[in-house]
C-alpha cells in the first residue's frame, strides 16, 4: 500500500474505473494529451487511446451537454470542469437536464454522469480560482454532491460517484491536492505521505456515497465539515484543547443524519464549517437540520464559521479564509454559551 | 441612482449618431401578409452532391432551397426518386394522423382534459418523412413539435394521449407537462421544457455511437428561435471537432412565439448558413415538400452512418397553428399569412403528386382521412377510460418521490411519510 | 387610486420609470411588440418605440449579457426571464458578472440591472414552468433578490428594484398575477379587485428594498413567508385559528433580521413556508439566522413547510404545492411541541 | 452499474463501424514543428472592400490572410498607408514597451512578488495597433491576453503594477487576480476570469451607445479556444439583429493552454467564417503585422462608427510564450514552435519596415529599448515601494467588505465585525 497524493488517488480511482468498465470516458478542458492542469488525468489518454480520454472545446456547457448524452446512449462519461468557478455556464445542462432526466423520463433516460471540478481556496488563485459552490448544487433534487478530504476517500468516493448510476458533482478541494491543510498557512507545507489517510491500496475499493466519517472522537462539540475545513476543525481542536468531535460528511447529499444526529445529541453543541460564503451556504442546511432533529438536546446555539459574503478576494486571502483561529473561536464561544 | 451616462462623443468630423436596429417583421395583424423575402427557387435546380462532399463544396446550398415537387405536383431533378409509391403513400397517411391526432388533442385541451397542448399544423412533412429515413435504433433528440416522429412509426397513440392526460396510464407517471414524451424503444429522448439543451445532447450521443464502433446515428431537433440558444452552438462546435454521425437540424417555422425568424438572426443570413463557420456541410430544403425533406434526410443521414460526419439542415416551414394552446398569434401577425406562405401545404402537396402520378385519388384520400380520424377518436377514448388531468383515475402522489434518484434517498423516504403517502 | 393586479402593477411601475428616466430599457423574449407572455409589458414598445423595448433572441445568457454590457455604458436594463425556470443559461453573466462587478472593478463599472422572472406553482405549467430558484441567487454576494406578494409590493419594490444600482432579482409569483391565492385549488378563483393591497396609487412611490411586512400580527408563532406562501399563511392561520405572526419578507436579500427577530423572541415559535424544494432552500438560511439570533427565547423547534425535494410534477401539483393544510398542522405540530 | 449499452446495430449491409474523430496537433514535443497547414497568401494580394461592402460580398475574406508588410518589409497592396513614420514608430514603441513589461512581471511573479502572470509575447501588434485605431470614449471588452491596449495609450505602469502585486495602491483594492485590470478611464473593460463572458457585454455596451445615439464604438475580444464558450454565439446572435457598433476580435494564437485551435474546431473551418452564419462581415488578418493589423482595425472601427454595424476580424498570431506562470507548453508543443511560425515576429517585422523605409535604425532601436526598460524598471521600484503581495503595505482586511454592493448591507457589517476589523 502506497503513499500517494490526492491527485494520484483520484487518477488511480478513475485508471481503475477505465480499465475495470470500457463504458469510462473521460474528458473536459487540457485532460485528454497534457493530463489537466493540475494533471488529474495524467497518462489516461495514452493508455486508453484518444477515443476514451480526451480534450475538449473550452465550452463547460458542451461538455456537460455531450456527457449527458453519452450517459442516455449508455457509456459512463467522468468529466472535469478546469476549476469549480467555470461550472456556472453549465448550470443549465447540470440543473434542468442531467438532474432530472431520470425523473421527467420515468426511468428511461438516466445521467450517470460524474462531474469532478477543484475547489475552494488557499493557493492565491483570487475570486475566479477560489470558488466553493457546492450549495448551488445541494438545492438540486437529483444530484449528489461528493466532496473527500483525504487521498483514501478520494479514491474510494470517486469509485462510487463513478459507479453511481445518477449524476455526481465531484468536488476536489485543490488547496489539498499535494498535501493536507490546517489553514495556517505560513507554516511550512506538509506532504500527504505523513498524514495516514494517504495510505491507499492499489486495488478497487468503494466507500458507500452518503456516510460520513468521524475523525475524532470527542464529547464537547459536534464539528460539522467537509473538504479542505477538516484538517482546520482537527487544527483548531488541538489548539483549544477542545474535545471536539469531528464528523467529515463526505458527501452532502445524500446526507448523512444519521451521524450527525447522533454526535448532537451526545454532545449538545455543535459548529458548522465551510469555506463557500455563508449566506444560503450548505451550513444553513445543516444548521437548519440539527435544529430540527436535536432541538431539545442543543445546549448552545449552532455557530457556523465560513467564508464571508463576499467575492474570494485575492490579497485578503487569509482574511477571508476560515482558518484555526477563527474557527477556534466559535469552538471556545459555544462552550461558553 | 447610477452614474449618469457619459455624455456622447461628438467627433470633430461631427459623425452622425449612431441607431439601433431592430428588426420587425413585414407586416403585422390588419397588414397584407407579404413573403417576398422568401426567395423561392424553382423545384429540381438545386444539385444533389455526392455523399463524401466536402462542405466547403456546397456552401451555396444554404443559400438556396432545395424543392422536389414542382407548381404541377410532378418530381424533379437530382433529389427526387427517393421513395416509391407505397413509401409516399405511407408517408401521407402519417402527415395526416399527425394532423388529425392534433387536431383531437386540440380540442381535449379545450374541453378541460388537459392543461397544455401545441399543433405542428404545416410542419408534419417534416417529422414524418425524418422519421422514414431513420432505421430502428437511431435516436432523436426532438422538440415538442415532432410528434411526427412517433406518429410515422406508428407508436400507440393511446401512449401519447395517456401522457397528455397525465392519466394513471401515463407511461411518465404524471411528472411531465404534456407532451413532452419519452420513448427510448422509438428512438425518441426524453423532451425537455428548457429549449436548446437536447441539441447538444444529441451530439453527445452520437460521438458515444462513435465511440463504440455502433453504427446508429442521432437526429438533433431545434426551432429558428432556439438557435439562439447557447446549446447549439456547443453542439456545432462539438459536432465540428469529433466529426460524429449526427444529423442538425432546424426547423425554421418564420416564428418563435410572437417573434418572427428575425430575432434569432434570420434577417442576415440563413439559419444552414450557421454552419459554415463550423465547417460543417449543410442544405436549405423546402420542409412543406414530403420527397424533398425524404431526400434530403436520407442523404445526411447516410452520410452519417459512413462515418462522413455531421450535416446540419435548415428546413424552411411555417407554423400555421398558434405556438401553443396559451397562445393566441392573432395579436402578432396577419390571420391569413398562412394561406399566403409561398410553400404551400404539405398533405396538400403529397396528396396532388400522388393523385398526379396514378397512385391516389380524392376518393381514397377522403376515406384514408375517415379511417384515421376513427382510429384517433379510439384512441382518444380509449385513453380518457383511463383518466384525464381532472378527472378519473390518475397517477399517485406517492409516485411523486420516485425516480428522482436511482433508489430513494433517506430525505425522500422522509418527505414522503411527512406527505403521508 | 385604482384596483389592479398585479400585472398591471408591475407594467405600472415599468411604464413610470421609463418616463422618468430615459436611461430604462426594457427587453426580454416576447417583451417587445407583443407585451411579453404574461402581458407584463403590454403596450411599452408603442410608447417608448422600439429602442427603449423590444423583443430579444431566445437567449437568456444573451439578455444578461447585454444588459450587464447596457449597465456598464450606464444605462438601467431592466430585463424579463420568460419563466424563472429558463434563467440557468443565464446564471453564468448573473453570478460571475452581473453579481462581481462593482467589487471587482472596485466601482468603475457597476450593474444597475432589474432581472424579472415569473416563478412558482399552481398553474399546472410542469416541472419547468413552476420553479422558485430564489436559493440560487440568495447564495450569491452581490444580488439583491426580492419577491412581491400583492400588486402594492409589486409597484413600489420594483420601483425601488429599477432605481436601485446593483443587481437585482425581482421573482414575480406567477400564480399571483391576476388574484391572490391562499392555495385552496378547488375554490373559485379570487380577484385582485376584492384584495386591499390591490389599490395601488398612480402615481411613483418606492419600498424600500431589505424591509419586511407584517401582514397579520400574533403572539403565538412567528410564520415566515414570502410570494404566494404569505397568502398561504393567512388562510392556515385563519382556518386552524392559531394567533400567528405573519411576516412577508419582500425582500430576501438584504435580509431584514430586525423584523425577524422582533417577532420570534415575542412569539418563541417560528414555521418557514416556502414553495422551493426544501434541502439548501431559502428557509435553511431563515432557520439557521433565526436560532442563531433567537436561540433562548425559541419553546419549539423551528419547522419548515416546503416544495419536496423533486421536480415539480404535473399531474401532482398539489401533492407537492405547500398547501394550507400543512402549514395548519405545521402551525398546530409548533404550537404542541 | 447502468443498463448496459445497446449492442451496436449491425445493419444488414454491413455497414462498417462508426469511430471518433479526435483531432490531435501536428507536432508534439520531440517532433519538428509544421505549419504547412496555415496557408500564407502573399502580401498586398487581399482586396480593400468599401466601409459599406455587404457581408455576402466578402464572405472570401474569411479564407485568406490580409497582410501588409512582405518579405522585404516593404509595405503592399490596399491596406497598406494607414499610418505615417510618426504612427508607426509610436506602434513599435508601444510593442517594445509590452514586451519589456511582460518581461519584468515574469521576472517579478518568479521571485515570488506576485501570485500570477500573463505575457502576450507574439501577440503585441494586435493589442497595440487596434488600440491606436480608437478613439477616446471607445471601450474594449478585453482578455488577459490584451495589455498592449493599455500600455499603447501610455496608461501608468506603475498603476498596472500596483494592481500585480495587489499592494497597497492597487486601485483594486486587491480584489482581483494580478493583471485582471479595469480603467474605465481607458477605455479597459473590468476584466472577468471567466472566459468569454466579455463578448456579448460588448455587444450590450454597443446597443447601447446605439440606443442613446451616442458615437462610441466597442470592441470584443475573445482567444480562439474562448470562442467555443457560449457567450460567443450570443455576441454574434446579439450583434447580428441589432447591428450595434462593435468590432469582435478573435486573437487566434493557435494555442488554448495545451490544447491546439483544433479543439475549437478550427480543423475545419477559420474563426473569421464563424461571422459568415450570422450575416456578419469578416476579416482575417495578419496580427504579427503591424500595418495589417492597424489598417483592418481602422476599417471595422470606421463602419462601427458609421453605422454599418458590426465586424469580426480573426487576428492570426502565435502565443510565443507559456499559457501563464503556472503553465509549461514544453510538455505539450515542440520547443522551437515558435521560431517556426510563418508570420515571424511583429516587433522585428515593424522594425525591419521603419528601417526599409529610412525611419528607423539599428541603434535607434536599441537605444529605444534601453530607454524602455529603464522605464518599466523605474516604474517596477516605484510601485514595489507600496508593496507586493507578501511584503510591505497591502489592502486591509476591511476594503474586503466594501464593494459587494453600493452601500454595505447589514450582514456585511456584522460580518465585519465578527472577523474584527
Ligand atoms: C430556455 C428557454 N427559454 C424560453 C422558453 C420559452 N419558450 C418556449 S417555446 C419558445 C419559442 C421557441 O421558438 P422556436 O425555437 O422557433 O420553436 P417553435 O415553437 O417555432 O417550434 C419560447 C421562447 C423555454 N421553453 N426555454
Ligand atoms: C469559463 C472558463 N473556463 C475555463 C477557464 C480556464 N482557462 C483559462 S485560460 C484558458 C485557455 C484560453 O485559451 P484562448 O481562448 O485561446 O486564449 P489564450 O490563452 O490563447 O489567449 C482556459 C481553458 C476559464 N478561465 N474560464
Ligand atoms: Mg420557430
Ligand atoms: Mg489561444
Amino acid at each position: 500500500m502506497a503513499r500517494i497524493t490526492m491527485i494520484e488517488a483520484i487518477r488511480d480511482a478513475i485508471d481503475l474505473m477505465m480499465a475495470r468498465d470500457d463504458k469510462v470516458v473521460v474528458f473536459g478542458e487540457d485532460v485528454g494529451y497534457f493530463g489537466g492542469v493540475f494533471r488529474c488525468t495524467d497518462g489516461l489518454q495514452r493508455k486508453y487511446g484518444r477515443t476514451r480520454c480526451f480534450d475538449t472545446p473550452i465550452s463547460e456547457t458542451g461538455i456537460v451537454g455531450v456527457a449527458i448524452g453519452m450517459g442516455a446512449y449508455g457509456l459512463r462519461p467522468v468529466c472535469e470542469i478546469q476549476f469549480a468557478d467555470y461550472v456556472y455556464p453549465a448550470y443549465d445542462q447540470i440543473v434542468s437536464e442531467a438532474a432530472r432526466l431520470r425523473y421527467r423520463s420515468a426511468g428511461e433516460f438516466t445521467s450517470p454522469l460524474t462531474i469532478r471540478m477543484p475547489c475552494g481556496g488557499g493557493i492565491f488563485g483570487g475570486q475566479t480560482h477560489s470558488q466553493s459552490p457546492e450549495a448551488c448544487f445541494t438545492h438540486v433534487s437529483g444530484l449528489k454532491t461528493v466532496i473527500p478530504s483525504n487521498p483514501y476517500d478520494a479514491k474510494g468516493l470517486l469509485i462510487s460517484a463513478i459507479e453511481d448510476d445518477d449524476p455526481v458533482i465531484f468536488l476536489e478541494p485543490k488547496r489539498l491536492y499535494n498535501g493536507p491543510f490546517s489553514g495556517h498557512h505560513d507554516q511550512p507545507v506538509v506532504p500527504w505521505s505523513r498524514h495516514p489517510l494517504s495510505e491507499v491500496p492499489d486495488e478497487y475499493y468503494a466507500i458507500e456515497l452518503g456516510k460520513a466519517a468521524i475523525r475524532r472522537e470527542g464529547a464537547a462539540v459536534t464539528v460539522i465539515a467537509y473538504g479542505t475545513m477538516v484538517h482546520v476543525a482537527e487544527a483548531a481542536a488541538a489548539e483549544t484543547g477542545i474535545d471536539a468531535e469531528i464528523i467529515d460528511l463526505r458527501t452532502l447529499i445524500p446526507l448523512d443524519t444519521d451521524t450527525i444526529e447522533q454526535s448532537v445529541r451526545k454532545t449538545g453543541r455543535c459548529v458548522i464549517l465551510h469555506e463557500a460564503t455563508r449566506t444560503s451556504g450548505f451550513g444553513a442546511e445543516l444548521s437548519a437540520q440539527v435544529q430540527e432533529r436535536c432541538f431539545h438536546h442543543l445546549e448552545a446555539p449552532i455557530l457556523r464559521v465560513t467564508g464571508w459574503d463576499t467575492p474570494y478576494p485575492h490579497a485578503q486571502e487569509w482574511d477571508y479564509f476560515p482558518g484555526p483561529a477563527r474557527v477556534g473561536r466559535a469552538l471556545k464561544a459555544v462552550m461558553e454559551a | 441612482m447610477s452614474d449618469p451616462v457619459p455624455p456622447p462623443i461628438v467627433a470633430p468630423s461631427t459623425t452622425p449618431p449612431l441607431s439601433l436596429h431592430v428588426p420587425e417583421p413585414a407586416v403585422r395583424p390588419g397588414g397584407k401578409p407579404d413573403f417576398s423575402h422568401v426567395r423561392v427557387p424553382e423545384a429540381g435546380t438545386v444539385r444533389r452532391p455526392p455523399l463524401d462532399v466536402a462542405a466547403a463544396d456546397i456552401r451555396d446550398l444554404a443559400y438556396t432551397i432545395i424543392r422536389v415537387l414542382n407548381r404541377e405536383g410532378r418530381a424533379v431533378g437530382d433529389w427526387a426518386g427517393s421513395l416509391d409509391a407505397d413509401g409516399l403513400r405511407r408517408g401521407l397517411r402519417a402527415m395526416i394522423k399527425t394532423r388529425a391526432f392534433d387536431a383531437r388533442m386540440l380540442m381535449a385541451q379545450r374541453q378541460g382534459k388537459t392543461s397544455f397542448y401545441m399543433q405542428s399544423t404545416g410542419e408534419e412533412a417534416i417529422a414524418c418523412a425524418f422519421q422514414l429515413a431513420l432505421e430502428p435504433g437511431d435516436m432523436n433528440f426532438p422538440t415538442y413539435r415532432q410528434q411526427g416522429l412517433l406518429i410515422a412509426q406508428d407508436w400507440p397513440l393511446v401512449d401519447m394521449m395517456c401522457q397528455i392526460f397525465s392519466n394513471e396510464k401515463d407511461r411518465l407517471g404524471g411528472r411531465q407537462l404534456p407532451i413532452m414524451y419519452s420513448a427510448r424503444d422509438a428512438g425518441f429522448f426524453s423532451i425537455s421544457g428548457n429549449l436548446g439543451t437536447q441539441y447538444v445532447q444529441a451530439v453527445g450521443w452520437a460521438m458515444a455511437s462513435a465511440i463504440r464502433g455502433d453504427t446508429r446515428v442521432a437526429a438533433a431537433w431545434i426551432g429558428d428561435g432556439s438557435t439562439a440558444e447557447s446549446d447549439f452552438h456547443s453542439a456545432l462546435v462539438f459536432a465540428s471537432v469529433y466529426r460524429p454521425p449526427v444529423i442538425l437540424n432546424i426547423v425554421n417555422n418564420q416564428w418563435a412565439i410572437s417573434t418572427s425568424q428575425a430575432i434569432a438572426g434570420g434577417e442576415n443570413a440563413t439559419f444552414a448558413a450557421r454552419a459554415h463557420g463550423y465547417g460543417i456541410p449543410s442544405l436549405r430544403v423546402d420542409g412543406n415538400d414530403y420527397l424533398a425533406v425524404h431526400a434530403a434526410a436520407r442523404w445526411a443521414i447516410d452520410r452519417a452512418r459512413r462515418n462522413l460526419g455531421p450535416t446540419l439542415i435548415e428546413w424552411v416551414t411555417y407554423r400555421v397553428a398558434a405556438h401553443s394552446t396559451s397562445d393566441d398569434p392573432s395579436k402578432y401577425r396577419p390571420k391569413e399569412e398562412s394561406d399566403a406562405w409561398p410553400l404551400g401545404d404539405p398533405v396538400e402537396r403529397l396528396k396532388n403528386h400522388l393523385i398526379g402520378i396514378g397512385e391516389w385519388s380524392d376518393e381514397r384520400h377522403a376515406q384514408a382521412r375517415a379511417e384515421i380520424d376513427q382510429e384517433v377518436l379510439d384512441a382518444a377514448r380509449e385513453a380518457e377510460r383511463h383518466g384525464t388531468l381532472h378527472t378519473g383515475p390518475k397517477p399517485s402522489a406517492k409516485a411523486m418521490f420516485e425516480g428522482v434518484y436511482k433508489d430513494m434517498p433517506k430525505h425522500l423516504r422522509e418527505q414522503r411519510r411527512e406527505l403521508g403517502v
